[in-house]
C-alpha cells in the first residue's frame, strides 16, 4: 500500500491548482441545463479544451495530456474543490468517450474524439424510452435496413435524455433484430440531431431547468459503421449493442462519472457551512454528528476508488462492482445535501444552492438504473444470488 | 374512551375533501406558483393563492370552525379543525387555512379584545388571511398576500396588519409559498399580549402552527402515496407492472406505515389542544416530529417508485414533494420537537 | 374522540394495581422458556386464574370477568407496568382462544377454553413445517381420513415450536386433502401431546433458552370434531383450516397478542435508564433523542390500537390493517432494547435483562409471518398494489 | 499510489485463512464457549481458547508480526497485521490475537525496556496471552484466560502479570469472551510509562485495541453475510430460492455495500497507523465506527433472512453475530468514534 502522491503527480496537482484558480468562472455559472447557462458553460468547456485540461488523461492527439488515472482523479479534485462548473461535456468524455476508445475503428476515434473534447460535438443519451427505463433491454426503437443508401433508418423516441435540448448528437441502442431475444438484436448507434427527420422537444426538471429531452426520430438515415462518421454510424458490431452499451453503463455507475473529488467538495462545504451554524452557537450535537458522518462516507468513497483505480492499473476489471459505487455515491449525494438542509433550518425551503443541489441529488438513485436495478446486480453478481 | 373522529367530524372532512377535489386540483396548485420559481417549471403569474377553493372553504364554514358563533363563526374546537386541515395537506391547497383559520383563529378567540372583535367576523367570511410565525427572523409563509401578520415570542404577542411592516420577498422552492421575511415587525402593529402572559399565548400559537403542518403533512403523506400506488400499478417495465415488485412494495410499504402511525399523534394532539391537556406541547411536538419523518419517507419514496417521470415538472408529484419539504423545516424541524420531547421526558 | 377512562374504568384499573402490586412474583420469575422457569410460571398463571385475572375480558363461565376489551387494555398496561411475568400461556389464550370462540362448537368451547384459562391445557402452536415457514400455505403434514375408527390420523413434523417441550396440546393446520391448491384441503387441528405416536423434541434458541421444539407426529389418531374434545378435534370445517388460521394469524399479529402496555412499559425503563445514565453525566444528545425518538414510537403505537379497538367495538374488522401493528411492535422492540444497550455502551455485550430482552425481540421481525411477508400484505391488501 | 494489499500480504492473509478454516471450524469457536451461557446454549466448559488454532498461528509467525526479528518476531508492521485480524474476524476466533499479538506487541516494541525484552519473545512464541484495555471499569475480553494485562489511561500505562490483580468474572452473551473486571489495577504490576508521555502511548494502544476490533468486525461480516448467501440461495419457500426474492437480495446488498466501504476505511487507518500520520487517530474513529454499524448491518440482515433458523443455537449464525455485537461495542461504538471524528472537523 502506497497512499502518497509521487513528486511529478504533486507538480501535476499544483499546475492544476494554479490554472484552475485562475481561470475558473467567479461568480459561477448558471446552471448549464438551461439555453442560456449552456452558452456560458460552452465558452468554459472551450477554455479547458484550449489550455488541455478538458480530458486530462487522453491521448495529446485527441487534445489531451495522456495523464495517468490517478492524475485524472487529482485533476478531478482540483476541479471540484475550486468549484468549477459541473461538465455539460460529461455525457460524451466520461460516458461514450470509454466506449469508442473501446470499440471505435480508427476512422471514428479519430473523427469524434477530439470534437467531442472541444466540444464542438455534445453528446446526450439515448438509452431510456417511454417503455424502457430499468427495463433498459426493452427498447423498441428500431433501425431498419437501408441496402441501397448502405446504412440504416431509425424510427423510435427517446426520453429523458439530459440536456438533449442543447446538444448536436446522440448515442444510444435501437432494435436492429426484431425477432431476437430481448437483450440481443441491439445496435449501438451514433446519430448527428440535425439530421433530417429528428424532433427534439425539452421538457422541466424537478429543480426547474430545463434539462429533460424527449427526441423523435422518423426515419433518420444513419450511414454503416464509420463508413461516414460525420453523418454518424455504428458502433461496434451489429446487433451486438447490449455489451457495448453494457461497456459504458459500467462508466456511468462507476467512477469515471462520479470521481471521489465531486463528493469531497460538497462534504467539505458541508463541513464549513456547519462551522459558521456552529459559530453562531446553534448546531446541536445530532445534527453535528450526521456531518460527521456524511464526511466520513464522502472519505470512504474515496478510498473505495482508489481501490478501484488501483484495480484499473493493475488490470484487474471492477465489473458488476460499479454497481457498489453507483448506490454508494448517488445516496451520499442526498445524504450530504440532507444533512446540509438540516443546517439551514427553517431557512431550508429558499431556492439556494443546497436546495439546488439536494434537488439534482435526487435524480442520482434514479438515472443510469434505478438503485433497486443495481441492488439486484450487486445480490446477483457480486454476492451470487439466484436470479429466479 | 375513544379514539376515532365522530360522525359528524367524518361527515365535515369528506365534504372538504370532495369539496377541494373539485376547487384545487393539481392544475389549480400549479396556476398559483409563481415568482422565478414559477416561471422557471413553466407555470409563473401566481401569487399562492387559489381563490376558489378560498371562497368555498369560507362558504362552507371552514374558516370559521374556531371562530366563536357570536363572530360568525361554528365555535368548535382543534378537534374538528385538525381533520380538515390534514384534507387542506391532501389537496395542497396553498392558501393559508393554517395561519388564518387554526392558528390566527383560535388566538384571537382565545385573546379577545378590539382586535378580536374586528378581525374574527372577517376571518370567518374568507375576507382576510393571516400569516403567522416567530417574532423574529424566519420565513414567513403567505407573507406576500397576508392581509395581517400575527408573530410572537416569549415577551409579546403583535398583529400587524399588512402596510404596517415591510416585506423582504423570498424565492421558496416551492413557488405558492408567498414567502417573505418581515423587518421591522418588533415595533409594528399592536401589541395582543405582553409580559408574562405573552409567553403562553405564543407558545400555544406555536403549537397550532406545527400541529396544522403535521395535520397538512399527513394530507400530502397520503396523496403522494395514492399517486405512486395508481402510478406503479400501471407502469410496466420488464413486462409486469412496477408495483409488483418486491422493493417498490417495501418502500411503499415502509412510507405508509410511517403515515399510519403519525396520524393517530396528529389527532391526539388535537385532543389535548382542545382540552387544554398540561401536555398538549409534548403531544403537538410528538405529532410535529412524526408527521415530518413521515412525509419525508413518503416523499423520498413516491419520487423513487415513479421514476424519471416523478423528477419532471410536467408531472404533478412535485407540487406535493415540495410542499412537504418545507412544512416539514417550518413550526421546527424533527429534530427540534424531540428535543422537547426529550425535555419533557427529563433527559438532557 | 374521548381520550378518557370512565370511573368504572379507572376503578378497574386500581383494582388490577392493587391486586398486582400485591401478587407478583418478587423478585421476576427466571424465563419462562427453560424447564425450571416454567414450573415457577405455571404456579403464577394458576395465581392469575384463581382470582379470576388471567383472562379478564372471556365469560365469566370460563374463569374471566366478562371486562370490556378497554378493560383488558387497562389490564395489560398494569400487568406490564408492575414488571408482571411474560405469559406461557399466550399461544393458548391469545391466539387459540379468539379462533375456539368464532370456530369452536359449544362443546370444544366448554370443554377448552376453562382448562386453558387455569393453565391446565398448555398450548403450542403448529404452524411451521421445515419446509413451510413464510410460505404456510407449503405445509405438508398430512391427515388419513380413519372412517372405521372416526376420525384422523396425523402424520409429519413440525417445528419452531415455543415452549413445545412443556406444553400438553398443539393447534395446527393439516393436509386433508392432498390433491387441492395450496390454500384449500387443509384442516385446522387440535392435538394433545400424549398421544401415541407424538414425539417433541427441545431445542435451544439465540438466548440461550431451551424455547423451541420439533414435534413429530406418526400415525396419530384424532377424533373427529368435537366428539371427544379430551381427545383432540377438529375445529371449524374440514378442507376449511386456511380461513380458520388466519382468524388466528390476525390475532397473532394485531394486538391481542402486542398489547401496547407491554412496549410502553419497556419504554418507561429505557426511560428510567437513560436518566441514570444522564445522572452519571455520561447521556449524550444523540442517544437521548433515540431514547426520545423510541418512547414516541411507544405512544404512537398505543394510540394506534387505541383505534384498532374503537374500531373493533365499533364493529369494523382491522383486517389486513394488523400487518401494520406487527411489523411496528417488533420493530419498535428491537428498536427500544438497541437504544438500552447503546446506553449501556460497553456493558452492552453482559447477558443481563436488557440483553436477554433484546434477544427475544430479535424473533419478533421473523415469527408470526416474517415482516417481509407482512410488508407484502400492507402492500398488496392495504394499499392495493398489484401481487404480480 | 496504490491502495490494495501487497502481494505478500494477499498470500500472508490467505494462508492465515486456509490455517483458520482448519482449526478453528465453527465446532471449534462453540466448545470454546464456557460459563452459564455457555451450558445454557448447549456447550460450556470451554475457557474461550481455540489452542490448536493459537499454536498454528504463533507457528506460522502470525502472533509475532510486529515483534522485532531480533526478538523472535517477523518485524513488520499494522499493515501487514491488520487483514490477518480481518481472519481471525472471519473465524470467529475467540482468543486474543488483537489484544496479545496487536495491541500489546506494538505497545512493547514502541516502549522497550525490561518489561518488552522480556514478554516480547514469548509473546511471538504464543507462550502467552494478553487481555488490554482501558484502566478503568470497562469489562475486559480475554481477562480469564489471560497472562498478562495491559492497561492504561492519560496518565499511567500499566503491565500487569496475571495473580498480580484480582479478576471479577461476567458472563457476556458470547460465551467465549472470558470476560472479567480488573479490580485493583491502579496499583498493581508495573508502570511501563507515566506521565505526560503515558497520554500518546495509551491512546495508541486504544487506537490498535479499536482498530483490531474493526478488522475482526469486517471479517466477521463478511462470513455471515457467506452463510446467509449460501443459505438464502438453498432455502426453498413457495417454490424458489428465498434468495430470489428482492426483499432479501436488496437487504442483503446493503449489509454487502456497508461493508465494502467500511473495509478501505480500515485498510487506510492500518496505513496511516505504521506510517506514524499525525491523522492516524482520526482514521481509527472513521474505521472503528462504520465496522461497528456495518457489522450490526450485516448481523440484522443475516438473522432476518435466515429466519427461524438463525435464531437457534445449532445453527452457527449466533457465534458469528453475538461476537459482532460485542466488538461493534468494544474499544468505543459509533458514537464515540464519530464523536472524534467531529471533533477532528472543528464541531462541537
Amino acid at each position: 500500500m502506497d497512499l502518497t502522491w509521487s513528486a511529478s503527480e504533486e507538480s501535476f496537482r499544483a499546475e492544476c491548482r494554479s490554472w484552475l484558480e485562475e481561470h475558473v468562472p467567479r461568480p459561477g455559472l448558471p446552471s448549464g441545463d438551461t439555453s442560456e447557462g449552456f452558452a456560458l458553460h460552452l465558452e468554459w468547456e472551450r477554455l479547458l479544451h484550449r489550455d488541455r485540461w478538458a480530458v486530462v488523461s487522453w491521448p495529446e492527439a485527441y487534445g489531451g495530456r495522456g495523464a495517468s488515472l490517478w492524475e485524472w482523479l487529482i485533476f478531478e479534485e482540483e476541479y471540484y474543490r475550486v468549484g468549477a462548473p459541473q461538465r455539460v461535456t460529461q455525457n460524451g468524455i466520461f460516458l461514450l468517450a470509454p466506449t469508442i476508445f473501446e470499440f471505435g475503428t480508427p476512422a471514428q476515434q479519430d473523427h469524434y474524439l477530439t470534437r467531442m473534447s472541444s466540444a464542438e460535438d455534445l453528446w446526450c443519451q439515448g438509452w431510456s424510452e417511454p417503455n424502457a427505463g430499468s427495463d433498459l433491454a426493452g427498447i423498441t426503437s428500431r433501425a431498419a435496413r437501408d441496402d441501397a443508401a448502405g446504412g440504416w433508418r431509425l424510427t423510435g423516441q427517446k426520453t429523458w435524455t439530459t440536456r438533449g435540448a442543447f446538444c448536436t448528437h446522440l448515442f444510444g441502442l435501437f432494435r436492429t433484430d426484431p425477432d431476437a431475444e430481448r437483450h440481443r438484436g441491439l445496435t449501438y448507434f451514433l446519430v448527428p440531431l440535425d439530421a433530417e427527420g429528428v424532433t427534439v422537444r425539452g421538457f422541466g426538471r424537478l429543480d426547474g431547468d430545463e434539462g429533460f429531452a424527449e427526441v423523435f426520430l422518423d426515419d433518420v438515415f444513419v450511414p454503416d459503421g464509420d463508413t461516414d462518421p460525420a453523418g454518424g454510424g455504428t458502433l461496434g458490431a451489429v446487433d451486438q449493442g447490449w455489451g457495448v452499451a453494457m461497456a459504458t453503463t459500467t462508466s456511468e455507475r462507476g467512477l469515471t462519472l462520479r470521481s471521489p473529488g465531486r463528493f469531497r467538495a460538497t462534504a467539505g462545504r458541508l463541513v464549513d457551512l456547519a462551522r459558521e451554524v456552529d459559530a453562531s452557537g446553534c448546531l446541536s450535537e445530532l445534527v453535528a454528528d450526521r456531518v460527521a458522518d456524511a464526511w466520513i462516507d464522502a472519505e470512504a468513497y474515496a478510498l473505495f476508488t482508489l481501490g478501484d483505480v488501483t484495480d484499473i492499473v493493475e488490470g484487474r476489471s471492477p465489473g458488476a462492482r460499479s454497481s457498489y459505487n453507483k448506490i454508494f455515491w448517488s445516496e451520499l449525494d442526498v445524504r450530504l445535501h440532507e444533512v446540509a438542509l438540516e443546517l439551514l433550518g427553517a431557512d431550508a425551503e429558499l431556492d439556494g444552492p443546497w436546495m439546488k443541489g439536494y434537488e439534482f441529488a435526487l435524480s442520482g438513485p434514479i438515472y443510469a438504473g434505478t438503485n433497486e436495478i443495481q441492488r439486484n446486480i450487486v445480490a446477483e453478481r457480486v454476492l451470487g444470488l439466484p436470479r429466479k | 374512551m375513544r379514539f376515532a373522529p365522530t360522525e359528524d367530524q367524518v361527515d365535515f372532512r369528506d365534504a372538504v375533501r370532495a369539496l377541494l377535489a373539485d376547487t384545487c386540483p393539481p392544475e389549480a396548485v400549479r396556476a398559483a406558483w409563481g415568482g422565478r420559481v414559477g416561471e422557471e417549471t413553466g407555470g409563473g403569474g401566481g401569487d399562492g393563492r387559489v381563490r376558489a377553493a378560498w371562497s368555498a372553504l369560507a362558504e362552507m364554514g371552514v374558516l370559521g370552525v374556531l371562530v366563536p358563533e357570536s363572530a360568525g363563526g361554528l365555535g368548535l374546537d382543534d378537534e374538528d379543525m385538525v381533520p380538515l386541515l390534514v384534507e387542506c395537506g391532501r389537496a395542497a391547497l396553498p392558501d393559508p387555512v393554517t395561519a388564518t383559520a387554526y392558528v390566527a383563529a383560535a388566538t384571537l378567540r382565545d385573546v379577545g379584545g378590539e382586535v378580536a372583535d374586528g378581525w374574527l367576523p372577517r376571518l370567518a367570511a374568507g375576507e382576510v388571511a393571516v400569516a403567522a410565525g416567530p417574532l423574529g427572523d424566519a420565513p414567513l409563509a403567505g407573507a406576500l398576500t397576508a392581509d395581517a401578520f400575527l408573530v410572537g415570542d416569549d415577551a409579546v404577542l403583535r398583529w400587524i396588519p399588512a402596510g404596517d411592516v415591510e416585506l423582504e420577498p423570498l424565492e421558496s422552492v416551492d413557488g405558492s409559498r408567498g414567502l417573505a421575511r418581515l423587518r421591522g415587525a418588533a415595533t409594528a402593529g399592536t401589541a395582543l399580549v405582553e409580559g408574562p402572559a405573552a409567553a403562553t399565548v405564543s407558545a400555544a400559537a406555536a403549537d397550532r402552527a406545527a400541529l396544522g403542518a403535521a395535520a397538512e403533512l399527513v394530507g400530502l403523506s397520503e396523496r403522494m402515496l395514492a399517486m405512486t400506488v395508481a402510478y406503479a400499478s400501471e407502469r410496466r417495465q420488464f413486462g409486469v407492472p412496477i408495483g409488483s415488485f418486491q422493493a417498490v412494495k417495501h418502500q411503499l410499504a415502509d412510507a405508509s406505515l410511517a403515515v399510519a402511525f403519525a396520524a393517530p399523534l396528529v389527532l391526539r394532539a388535537a385532543n389535548s389542544l382542545a382540552h387544554g391537556d398540561p401536555d398538549a406541547g409534548l403531544h403537538v411536538s410528538m405529532a410535529k416530529a412524526k408527521a415530518s419523518s413521515a412525509a419525508r419517507t413518503a416523499a423520498d419514496a413516491s419520487l423513487q417508485c415513479h421514476g424519471a417521470i416523478g423528477y419532471t415538472v410536467e408531472y404533478d408529484l412535485h407540487l406535493f414533494m415540495k410542499r412537504a419539504w418545507a412544512l416539514s423545516a417550518q413550526a421546527g424541524g424533527p429534530d427540534q420537537h424531540r428535543a422537547r420531547v426529550r425535555a419533557a421526558l427529563g433527559l438532557r
